[in-house]
């Protein structure tokens, strides 16, 4: 094969027709509101792990619906659960729940 | 897919073109790589319909790829325009026509900057006649040479010796167009049918019996990106951008792609090559390309013009196909003969990809 | 109000690029450089509305500010009729004139380009010739053009070209008196002095990498390293 | 008890333009404040925007009864409907009205309740309205709700659809710099709505900012999210394309995560704006009224003035003078009454 010297770069643009969804729905079932996040970013500005881990609580769900698992996976075992995220939610979300749920989503699919 | 939509859009764009008395200015990459698009363009608007366009040797590249590669300041650019300009008022014209799209964007975002920015204009002036004495008008109108051949749309068709319809079935060619982004990206009333659906082309190609295709990645560009390309380091970003356009168009199976940038005909026709060389896969049927033509290629093709004094030969891609369908006749042996018919070598031919 | 923030805002494609920018993400959306590239439009012209300049000298010297193609897709959307493009051709002269383009490899790139673009302007009065463009350096122009290249006169002929002639024409010779008009504008615009400086910087540079100009020309031109296509991704 | 009607002497004729639902509150108001109301309306009918609405936030209330409940309130007055003013002009304290028709009305004070008109989508040209079979407005979805018919829905199964927030709104380019206000609720209503008909849908949100200003909006917002499960996405649409099998295909960057997205949709909802009603314009001119660089008419002032023109004699209610929800327009109209009744009894 001819080297040209450059090749085909992937696309960043995340294509929501074809993302996997299952996890994000899982999550659903057992964590309904999942679903209320306004992105407000409070539970990343008090993280403690945060700066260290690149953990995000905003991000996590982010990615989830997007489909971006490894991401997930990756923020995931930033967190040291210690539920700061929790107290400032201004939704009233259970994030250290949420993020319990989740890990056993991932224990039980075993991702990698 | 509603049309009365598009023509709605197109009547608030309509751009005055005068047919006559054009200074006319070359380009860079076409004169390079589509030399037989020039001439055909002076052939049909001087000879076959007799007007007045102007030529004087001594015009240059108007900087405009040196601007967008960053490696000219502005004020080179725009003074380099000036004294295009300046030859213009000197041979006694008022309009200038531009062959390349990148040119006729750096003309016309050299005008609106110097309506918003007055003192850069005087500058430019002062900086043309400390380094040319000259002095120049500023054109009362500036097209692109596809604006010209747009308007004559309607008289090529009349002289018309073959449609772009499929001589076997009858049915009209699909066309893909694919418009130069500087064309009117920046400054949509400027290019015929605006931004988001330009009919400078789509108008050619239905004008000679075509069918016009919109498929979804018909507004992105093909990637050229100056810097971007003319860097090899850098290709990456301007084969995965046609990539992206030629996934999209497939499903519609496009018998031919019509452009009047004159970078876009290259990348369409030369990264068919690439992908077919590194993925195997080809957008034609049997093994052939997609046909990427100029809009003056189209119309010599329609005029009767031999496929090879338009120089499709130095398209990658193979344009026998297409040929075949609209019945255009041409001579397998005379295609890559050099001037006056002598014998020189056949180029050779690439793994993948299907060429004649 | 920063110092580096003052110089771009003198330049006319900033006054034109960045109004104010409301972050929608417009311009990204459809960029092709964001597609394929680490590259986010919007991030750039919100760094440079914030006027820090620190962060604005960052942005200079950064791989980012050069993945654009100035294709100026991104002017058409705007709804604030910002134009993100022009906001990159601001930087990008900035960062020239500073001399913080060396400082990234992609920013080095602007050496071999105004090395080829600019010589073949004074050399041919066009800034593409196929007199200077090298097959080895473009295979991707396929077996079709290597053959017209090794038969210019001939197949240039065929297609009615004046290769080289004199007078009008395609590829015709541009006449000396027109070249050397074309280098007293460079001189007059500053276009010599953007060159010569080019050039001093990136002779630096190549001290600095352990290379000749040469080999420095050779390597900024072909050498792509990981990282600046999307390969990594979050996934 | 009874009101007791307040008794007929006339104490002035106001002639209100436009029987929407300002008009018609206003209408309602000075009638109770004894004054010979004359109701003028361009289109055939009363109502306005409002009676080509299915449902009103936030309440999900159906439109016909609140329009038969302010319809029943101006029984007394003439309801001119399909009149154009041909011409108005001061006529000694008070104003001279000619219509198309010919008819003559004079009276001492004019209302103008003129509301305002959806922004063209079309003009977002990047978004295919006209072009791509299945894009459609707010109206037009709203029309689809009230009556079933629509070739883009009707007979479809929708699996996918999107709503485009800011359609002509907060957008320099469309020429109409303003938030419309109304839009990011009505997007999130008529989210819920829509996937109510379509329980299996996914939907998706595009907005640039999410502005719920108002009462209960909030609450609708979570109940789309957490109930409905419609997706949001911060981010303006930035292109509109057609597929092969007639889906569109939205662009969008998703600004959270810096990333590009896109996504296939079985038909996309435009949110037009609200732009000032053309053809106020004349009648400003007429009366010496101030124009806003929004369009719309400008009050005397924001905050204890918004229903004086600054003209002695003319008034406004409602979305004359700039996007505005339904109670708040109605609260205007109200106000607008007491204000001509103050300036008729001179006080």
């Amino acid at each position: 094969m001819i080297d040209f010297g450059f090749n085909l770069a992937p696309s960043s643009a995340v294509n929501l027709d074809e993302i996997d969804l299952s996890r994000y729905r899982a999550l659903l079932r057992m964590e309904p509101d999942a679903r209320i996040c306004m992105g407000c970013g409070s539970c990343t500005a008090t993280c403690t792990a945060g700066p260290f881990s690149g953990m995000s609580v905003r991000k996590v769900l982010l990615a989830l619906e997007r489909g971006q698992h490894v991401e997930v996976n990756r923020m995931l075992e930033g967190c040291m659960l210690c539920g700061k995220c929790m107290m400032v939610c201004p939704r009233g979300i259970n994030t250290r729940h949420l993020i319990l749920s989740l890990c056993r989503i991932k224990q039980e699919e075993n991702y990698d | 897919m509603i049309y009365q939509g598009k023509q709605k859009i197109w009547s608030d764009y309509q751009k005055e073109i005068p047919a006559d008395h054009w200074f006319y200015v070359r380009s860079c990459i076409r004169q390079s790589f589509f030399p037989g698009s020039e001439r055909q363009f002076l052939a049909i608007s001087r000879d076959l319909l007799g007007h007045d366009i102007y030529e004087t040797a001594h015009h240059t590249t108007c900087g405009g790829i040196a601007y967008h590669s960053d490696v000219i300041p502005q004020e080179t650019a725009m003074t380099i325009v000036a004294r295009q300009f300046a030859l213009m008022t000197e041979a006694g014209y008022r309009n200038l026509v531009a062959s390349c799209i990148t040119s006729f964007g750096n003309y016309t975002e050299t005008l609106e900057t110097w309506r918003e920015f007055p003192e850069l204009e005087a500058r430019v002036r002062e900086h043309l006649w400390k380094a040319c004495r000259r002095e120049f008008e500023k054109p009362e109108y500036v097209a692109h040479a596809s604006d010209l051949i747009y308007k004559y749309r309607g008289e090529i068709a009349a002289r018309a010796k073959f449609r772009l319809v499929d001589k076997a079935t009858g049915e009209p060619l699909r066309v893909v167009e694919h418009i130069g982004c500087h064309y009117s990206k920046m400054f949509p009333h400027k290019g015929v049918g605006g931004a988001e659906y330009p009919c400078v082309l789509s108008g050619m190609a239905e004008a000679w019996g075509g069918q016009v295709i919109d498929y979804p990645e018909r507004r992105h560009c093909c990637g050229f990106g100056f810097r971007q390309y003319l860097v090899k380091a850098n290709r990456g970003y301007s084969l995965s951008n046609t990539h992206k356009k030629f996934e999209s168009m497939e499903p519609f199976h496009p018998d031919l792609i019509i452009t009047n940038c004159p970078g876009c005909p290259y990348f369409l026709d030369r990264w068919q090559y690439v992908i077919s060389e590194q993925t195997g896969k080809t957008y034609g049927r049997n093994g052939y390309g997609i046909p990427v033509l100029t809009y003056e290629e189209l119309a010599g093709l329609v005029l009767g013009v031999d496929p090879w004094d338009l120089g499709l030969q130095i398209h990658q891609v193979a344009v026998e196909p297409l040929l075949d369908k609209m019945g255009v006749p041409y001579d397998p042996a005379r295609k890559y003969l050099g001037l006056n018919e002598k014998e020189i070598m056949r180029p050779g031919l690439p793994s993948v990809l299907r060429c004649c | 109000m920063g110092k580096l923030f003052d110089e771009l805002a003198r330049d006319p494609r900033l006054k034109e690029g960045l109004k104010t920018c409301i972050n929608c993400g417009t311009c990204t959306a459809i960029c092709p450089a964001a597609e394929f590239y680490r590259y986010d439009p919007r991030r750039i012209v919100d760094t440079v509305q914030r006027q820090d300049d620190a962060e604005i000298e960052a942005l200079l010297k950064s791989e980012t500010i050069w993945y654009c193609g100035e294709c100026m897709s991104c002017m058409t959307r705007c709804p604030r009729k910002n134009g993100a493009g022009l906001v990159i051709m601001a930087l990008r002269h900035l960062s020239i004139r500073l001399g913080y383009f060396t400082a990234s490899e992609k920013g080095r790139q602007v050496w071999p380009l105004s090395k080829a673009i600019n010589g073949n302007i004074l050399g041919y009065g066009y800034c593409v010739h196929p007199a200077t463009f090298a097959f080895r350096d473009h295979p991707e122009s396929g077996p079709v053009f290597e053959w017209v290249l090794d038969h210019k006169e001939e197949v240039y002929g065929r297609l009615g070209a004046n290769y080289q002639g004199e007078g009008p024409g395609i590829l015709r010779r541009i006449p000396q008196e027109d070249l050397d008009e074309l280098k007293a504008i460079y001189d007059e615009t500053g276009g010599t002095e953007r060159m010569e400086l080019v050039e001093r910087y990136s002779r630096a540079k190549a001290e600095e990498m352990g290379m000749s100009l040469e080999e420095y020309t050779e390597y900024t031109f072909n050498h792509c390293s990981p990282g600046h296509f999307n390969h990594d991704l979050p996934r | 008890m009874a009101r007791k009607k307040a008794s007929k002497k006339t104490e002035g004729r106001v002639v209100v333009i436009g029987a929407g639902v300002a008009g018609l509150t206003a209408a309602r108001e000075l009638l109770a404040l004894g004054y010979e109301v004359v109701l003028l309306e361009q289109a055939d009918r009363p109502g306005g925007h409002v009676a080509q609405w299915y449902k009103l936030f936030p309440d999900m209330s159906p439109t016909a009864p609140i329009l038969e409940d302010l319809l029943s309130g101006v029984r007394e007055a003439k309801l001119l409907c399909g009149v154009e003013i041909a011409s108005i002009g001061r006529l000694g304290d008070g104003f001279n009205l000619i219509l198309t028709s010919g008819t003559a009305i004079s009276c001492s004070a004019v209302l103008v309740a003129t509301g305002f008109r959806l922004f063209e989508a079309r003009r977002k040209e990047e978004y295919g309205y006209g072009v791509y079979d299945q894009v459609m407005t707010n109206q037009d979805l709203e029309r689809w709700f009230a009556t079933g018919q629509d070739p883009r829905i009707t007979g479809r199964d929708i699996r996918r659809a999107g709503f485009v927030h800011c359609v002509g709104s907060r957008d320099e380019k469309a020429g109409n710099t303003q938030c419309s206000k109304v839009c990011c609720i009505t997007a999130i209503k008529q989210a819920i709505e829509l996937k109510e008909r379509f329980p299996q849908a996914e939907i998706w949100c595009f907005y640039m900012d999410l502005r719920l200003f108002g009462k209960k909006y909030e609450d609708f917002y979570i109940h789309a999210q957490r109930d409905c499960g419609i997706h949001f996405i911060r981010g303006r649409v930035s292109e509109v394309s057609e597929a092969i099998d007639g889906r569109v295909i939205v662009k969008a960057e998703d600004t959270l995560s810096g990333r590009p997205v896109k996504v296939s949709l079985d038909m996309l909802v435009l949110m037009s704006g609200m732009v000032c009603n053309p053809g106020i314009h004349a009648l400003a001119g007429s009366l010496s009224l101030s124009v806003d660089a929004d369009g719309f008419l400008r009050s005397r002032d924001n905050i204890l003035h918004l229903n004086d023109s600054g003209q002695p004699g003319v008034f406004y209610a409602g979305a004359v003078t700039g996007p505005k929800t339904v109670p708040e327009t109605l609260a205007e109209a109200r106000s607008a009454a007491l204000a001509i009744h103050r300036y008729l009894r001179g006080l």
